[in-house]
């Protein structure tokens, strides 16, 4: 019998030896919880992408403070609350990392696991919920870092390009279709708010589960109340191809705006040319095709050399994320001075490819000309920024064009 | 044509056949009788390959079947008829038959077959599009026997086919097998007890807790006092 | 397996995990892992009493495991009642709903109850995103994010002081899992034997199936409910992301490696497994696939899981008759 | 008088409940297709296949390998031509070596259960590492779409329609024509029975399991056109064929039809007249009613 206490007792000295050593002291170790299995995989690889861009980079130019960035990853798989919180407890408690970056984190969850240490964490949710966490305690949550504005600003902005296009509603009635979870529900009520605000009628707001791809149910009673805009906020890319094919069976003449869901990079590559006249936005974005200045052109030019596709969402802000980070231990000249790095965070924020970007007392990245919300029109198969806001201003030489199915 | 040289089976943990040695000749009719439970069934089980543990050796034509897939000796012409209607419950009599006939020795004398056993049971005939299912204990019997005739085994191993059916059905079934015999089946029978014993049988073995005790021609089964009041219902 | 060597195993290994505080106290992730295997041992054996020893096909163990988190969250949040007392009610609560799941199933064959009980999963996340669920307070799909911690006489166990909560999981699993011991070993386990063995058999015996198997699904629901609830204080935040597969294949891994009806085997499961999953965890997209190719491999090769290297020959599952 | 009268309003009404119609029909063609698969394999080895799903993308994955890659030239008739022969070799290879050994035990049942739900979840990432996370597509085995009047239909989803009823009647007939389809019926209905007029049992099994796996992923080459590879979709489809099965009664063939039908059409009013969220809820509000009344499903034997 004892024999076999010893495999357990073996076991568990394994697990100690495991988590025992923090990383080799000539390397600083950068932890990047993403989901690498379950749902959630195709947008952590995009995020991935641009982490590693980045600290390749930072590597090949000689390191950071003369340290080579080493990477460690943690699968966080289906961002359960235990494996949020262990994530924390593995990459900050164990492996001792100087940073984290992550893209979706959790929604809240994360600012509660990641809180409890002093690492900078920077996570992409654009979630209302997260910065309410966050207000509870500005003070203890002061190294987590938001990369892009909640689902409501995103919604405002939204809302605000719909109003400014240069185009003649021919009635006042919208469908507004989202998923049910915490973004599509955010983003559904701010713009039902705003459209009623406005004097419009909501004809319609439906919110589905994701992996909806039957749309015909819906598409029927769009098809009779007619309305001057749908607006469809799923941020998956098989449900919004889906009801962008059913819907262009019969169109309506209405305009289709796919917020955040124009983003994932295979509604364009599925859609091509046929998507073109969709409207859609990508927070913290970096106007394409032709980005505003030579920098940044390089940027994308490197970017669609090292992964063979156009930008998705997400790669380019936690790119600009790790540079911030590593200017500022640059600066402090202490990647484990953590209150000096987020001092210096906080106070300076970064001069990134489009200019300064910097985080509001929520340790939000709001909307701002260093990083603005992008709004896009599919046009000949591409994403082309049409706007960016802030303030709401038509971008480059680029002009909204009334989709085909319209005229 | 068949030897069964000292098997062993066994029903999980059970040792149901104890060194049983039996032997039948081509041409013959061999009754194996015994109390129920005893092992006759299994034994036939296992000379068709359908039993689950068996050890020992098992002849057909000098060459040892123990142990190959109960398909492969059915293509060897050893067919198994079973005692509690092991029928396709929903499918019609004609489909039953037909798939009497799947092994690849049947396969070529289907139509010849199917004949012969509409001549041997006409009401079969009469019945071909009924489902098994909503047959009467008889003839669900006699359609067991018939698919078995479909197979063109030359051995037929014959599992009580006159259970439970009441007197003037089993005589007729033992008809037919005395007929499907005289046709030139060797045919393996297992009964409880059998009435005129001599009419049918050519030789009797009696199986008791597993062992063979008895072995002799009709006759002498008939002479031996002790199986005569028992199994041959005299 | 006698309830001696039931017992031995038990608290050998019990006994082994309390003593890793004295190495690894202060490691917190180790710390987390460590109560995190209690919380799956008790609910992977409860999946194992259900499924291995009733014989009951239930995929609803998750879903009882959240309802158990979102019940004691919701009334210690929503009505303040204490948390100790929260739990106890929302086990009580998860027994009533798994009562209410067992009556249906239990005259259904063996994918059908697996398909009711995981439709009670399936349904439970639309249900706790969609306005039935923020009407009772489930947070919808941001989920409940500020669960008090349990509080004993002032004394406060929650993921800030993981040592104390991890010997207040500790006793729990340890009481959780002596309950399943003793029914195994009760006139409820011969029961489920004779259950097991043949229906007609049992019923012959005047045992009936009916009533043991509700009260199998009321024991099992409530004990997952409970051990849900501590979760649900112990973590502080809780939301419908649980009811994704990961955690759902992670704990059937947990029985197939403790071997199925091979309690206390799924305790060793749960610890082995979790313990696996972080070492794997390196490998990241390919941790899932192994962990994929290991469950096949085990049934395969190991069909009495690690209960195998404990098991008599004579106990060894054996091929059927 | 307005007795004959029909106002605009009734008739986009009737216009609006023939397109929910439309739309509930396509569902249940989809639907019919992915469960029939299931259906038979549990009639006929009494197995519960949970790596259901990800053989479906097997079939959408080879597809886009062919198309994609090696550029296979003669359309989707040479891809189904090619793919098939695979999807029949993969699947009668698992049972042999997977499922088969399984056999010997009691709760042979289970374990097959646990060993395919292991199997899925070895599938699913498999493809991830292999193809990615993020959804592929094929192109439509027909472009553009029929008017009539006010309906409008895809030509692809009028293919979908047909070639699974098609299919599935196919299916169907050779099941009820062939040697081999009969001898698959045989051992379906008494598998002793089948045994004893030399049917190789074993090989029946393995075979039953290699077409269930041709049929979902040939449903997987066909519905990825519509909708997408994805690897982590086997989860769902395999829920939604698990539970027209069950409502359809496992190992009715003609059950999964019926169920497939009415389910899709339930979908589509439910989704109609409630909201698409109400879908899932009701859908088990159903089964479980039905699984209430009648145990063993629609149609199924108890």
């Amino acid at each position: 019998m004892m024999r076999k206490f010893a495999l357990l007792a073996v076991t568990i000295l394994f697990l100690a030896a495991f988590g025992g050593t923090a990383s080799a002291a000539d390397t600083i170790p950068v932890g990047v919880p993403l989901a690498m299995t379950g749902a959630y995989t195709g947008s952590g690889q995009d995020y991935f992408k641009g982490i590693k861009m980045a600290i390749d980079e930072i590597n090949e130019a000689g390191g950071l403070l003369g340290k080579q960035l080493e990477i460690i990853r943690y699968d966080s798989k289906e961002f359960a609350p235990e494996v949020v919180m262990q994530g924390a407890d593995y990459l900050c408690g164990q492996k001792k990392v100087a940073s984290v970056h992550a893209g979706w984190a959790g929604w809240g969850q994360d600012v509660r696991a990641y809180g409890k240490y002093d690492a900078p964490f920077f996570a992409d949710d654009g979630s209302q919920a997260a910065v309410d966490v966050f207000r509870e305690d500005p003070k203890k949550y002061y190294n987590i870092y938001q990369l892009t504005d909640v689902g409501v600003e995103q919604a405002k902005s939204m809302f605000r390009l719909l109003m400014t296009l240069p185009y003649k509603y021919p009635n006042n009635k919208v469908v507004i279709i989202n998923t049910d979870d915490s973004w599509g529900v955010e983003v559904g009520d701010t713009l039902e708010k705003s459209f009623k605000e406005k004097g419009w009628k909501v004809a319609k707001r439906e919110t589905v589960p994701y992996g909806t791809n039957e749309w015909g149910a819906i598409l029927t009673q769009i098809r009779r109340i007619k309305p001057a805009i749908i607006h469809v906020e799923i941020p998956s890319a098989q449900e919004v191809i889906t009801f962008f094919r059913q819907f262009i069976k019969r169109p309506t003449k209405s305009i289709l705006s796919y917020g955040w869901g124009i983003t994932p990079r295979e509604v364009l590559q599925n859609l091509g040319k046929d998507a073109d006249g969709i409207v859609g936005e990508m927070p913290s974005g970096l106007p394409g095709p032709k980005a505003p200045n030579p920098a940044a052109q390089a940027w994308i030019d490197k970017y669609v050399k090292l992964y063979k596709h156009q930008i998705p969402a997400g790669s380019w802000i936690t790119y600009t994320a790790v540079k911030a980070w590593a200017n500022a231990v640059k600066n402090v000249g202490d990647a484990y001075n953590f209150k000096a790095v987020n001092k210096y965070l906080k106070d300076n924020g970064y001069k990134g490819l489009l200019g300064q970007i910097k985080w509001d007392k929520d340790n939000v990245l709001r909307a701002q000309p260093g990083a603005p919300i992008v709004h896009y029109q599919v046009q000949g198969g591409e994403l082309i920024a049409i706007y960016t806001d802030p303030p709401i201003k038509p971008y480059g030489n680029y002009k909204f064009i009334v989709p085909r199915w319209i005229k | 044509m068949l030897k069964v040289i000292d098997i062993d089976a066994f029903y999980g943990q059970f040792h149901v056949l104890k060194k049983v040695s039996i032997q039948i000749k081509s041409g013959e009719v061999v009754v194996i009788l015994g109390p129920n439970g005893h092992g006759k069934s299994t034994l036939l089980k296992s000379i068709c390959g359908l039993a689950e543990r068996v050890e020992g050796r098992i002849e057909h034509n000098g060459q040892n079947i123990n142990g190959l897939p109960a398909e492969k000796i059915v293509n060897r012409g050893i067919i198994y008829i079973a005692e509690n209607r092991e029928l396709f419950p929903q499918m019609t009599v004609l489909e039953n038959l037909k798939l009497g006939a799947y092994s690849k020795n049947a396969r070529p004398h289907e139509k010849q077959n199917l004949e012969r056993v509409f001549t041997l049971f006409p009401r079969l005939k009469e019945r071909r599009g009924q489902m098994a299912a909503t047959m009467s204990g008889g003839e669900a019997r006699m359609l067991a026997v018939a698919r078995g005739l479909m197979s063109n085994a030359d051995l037929l191993c014959i599992d009580e086919p006159s259970l439970g059916l009441q007197p003037s059905l089993r005589i007729e079934v033992f008809n037919i097998i005395k007929e499907i015999n005289r046709q030139g089946k060797t045919v393996l029978l297992v009964e409880q007890n059998i009435p005129r014993i001599t009419d049918l049988a050519d030789r009797v073995y009696v199986i008791e807790e597993g062992r063979i005790s008895f072995e002799g021609d009709s006759g002498e089964a008939l002479n031996n006092e002790a199986l005569k009041e028992i199994f041959l219902g005299m | 397996m006698s309830f001696k060597r039931m017992a031995t195993i038990m608290g050998g290994t019990f006994g082994l995990v309390a003593a890793a505080p004295l190495f690894v106290g202060d490691i917190r992730f180790i710390m987390h892992i460590l109560i995190m295997c209690l919380i799956w041992a008790v609910v992977a054996s409860c999946w194992d009493l259900i499924m291995g020893f009733a014989g009951i096909f239930s995929f609803g163990q998750v879903a009882f495991f959240a309802i158990g988190a979102y019940s004691s969250a919701i009334f210690s949040v929503n009505l303040g009642v204490p948390a100790v007392l929260a739990m106890l009610l929302a086990g009580l609560f998860t027994a009533l709903i798994g009562v209410l799941v067992g009556l249906p199933c239990l005259k259904l064959a063996g994918p059908y109850v697996a398909l009711v009980t995981f439709g009670v999963h399936m349904t439970l996340m639309p249900l706790l995103r969609g306005k039935i669920g923020m009407a009772l307070g489930s947070g919808g799909s941001v989920g409940i994010l500020t669960i008090p911690p349990i509080r004993i006489f002032g004394y406060s166990f929650s993921s800030a002081n993981l040592v104390p909560t991890f010997y207040f999981a500790l006793l729990l699993a340890m009481a959780c899992t002596a309950v399943i011991l003793v029914v195994i070993k009760s006139h409820w386990g011969t029961a489920f034997l004779a259950l097991k063995d043949s229906e007609d058999f049992a019923m012959s015996l005047g045992v009936s199936a009916f009533k043991y198997k509700l009260m199998v699904f009321a024991l099992t629901s409530f004990l997952t409910g409970v051990i849900g609830a501590f979760y649900g204080h112990y973590i502080g935040m809780i939301s419908t992301r649980m009811l994704e597969l990961d955690l759902f294949c992670t704990l059937m891994v947990m029985v197939v490696v403790g071997g199925i009806g091979m309690f206390p085997g799924t305790i060793l499961g749960a610890f082995i497994t979790v313990i696996a999953n972080e070492l794997l965890a390196p490998l990241g997209t390919y941790r899932a696939m192994v962990m994929g190719a290991l469950v096949v491999i085990l049934v395969l090769l190991l069909p009495n899981g690690v209960m195998g290297f404990w098991l008599k020959p004579a106990e060894a599952e054996a091929p059927a008759a | 008088m307005h007795f004959m009268h029909i106002s605009e309003d009734t008739i986009l009404l009737l216009y609006e409940i023939v397109d929910v119609i439309i739309s509930g029909l396509t569902n249940g063609s989809v639907y019919a297709l992915m469960a029939v698969g299931l259906t038979l394999i549990y009639g006929v080895t009494k197995a519960f296949n949970f790596a259901y799903g990800s053989f479906f993308n097997l079939g959408g994955y080879c597809a886009w390998i062919l198309i994609g890659i090696v550029g296979l030239a003669g359309g989707y008739f040479s891809i189904f031509l090619a793919v098939v022969p695979v999807l029949f070799v993969v699947g009668y290879l698992l049972e042999k070596v997977l499922v088969a050994p399984l056999r010997k035990y009691e709760d042979w049942e289970n374990k097959v259960m646990m060993m395919t739900l292991g199997l899925a979840l070895f599938m699913d990432n498999l493809y991830v590492v292999v193809f990615g996370g993020r959804v592929k597509s094929l192109p439509p085995i027909l472009e553009g779409t029929l008017e009539i009047g006010q309906l409008v239909f895809t030509y692809l989803d009028i293919t979908i329609f047909f070639l699974s009823i098609g299919g599935i009647l196919l299916f169907g007939w050779l099941l009820n024509n062939t040697r081999i389809g009969m001898a698959v019926k045989a051992v379906a209905q008494n598998p002793e029975g089948a045994r004893i007029v030399g049917i190789p049992k074993e090989r029946i099994f393995a075979a039953t399991f290699a077409i269930s796996t041709v049929m979902v992923g040939f449903g997987g080459i066909l519905l990825s056109q519509k909708y997408f590879i994805s690897p982590m979709s086997g989860g769902a489809i395999m829920v939604k064929s698990w539970v027209i099965t069950a409502f359809g009664g496992m190992g009715s063939i003609r059950g999964g039809l019926y169920a497939a039908f009415i389910i899709g059409m339930m979908e589509a009013f439910v989704g109609w007249g409630f909201g698409m969220s109400y879908g899932m809820i009701a859908l088990f509000i159903l089964l479980l009613t039905t699984l209430v009344v009648r145990p063993q499903g629609l149609m199924g034997k108890s």
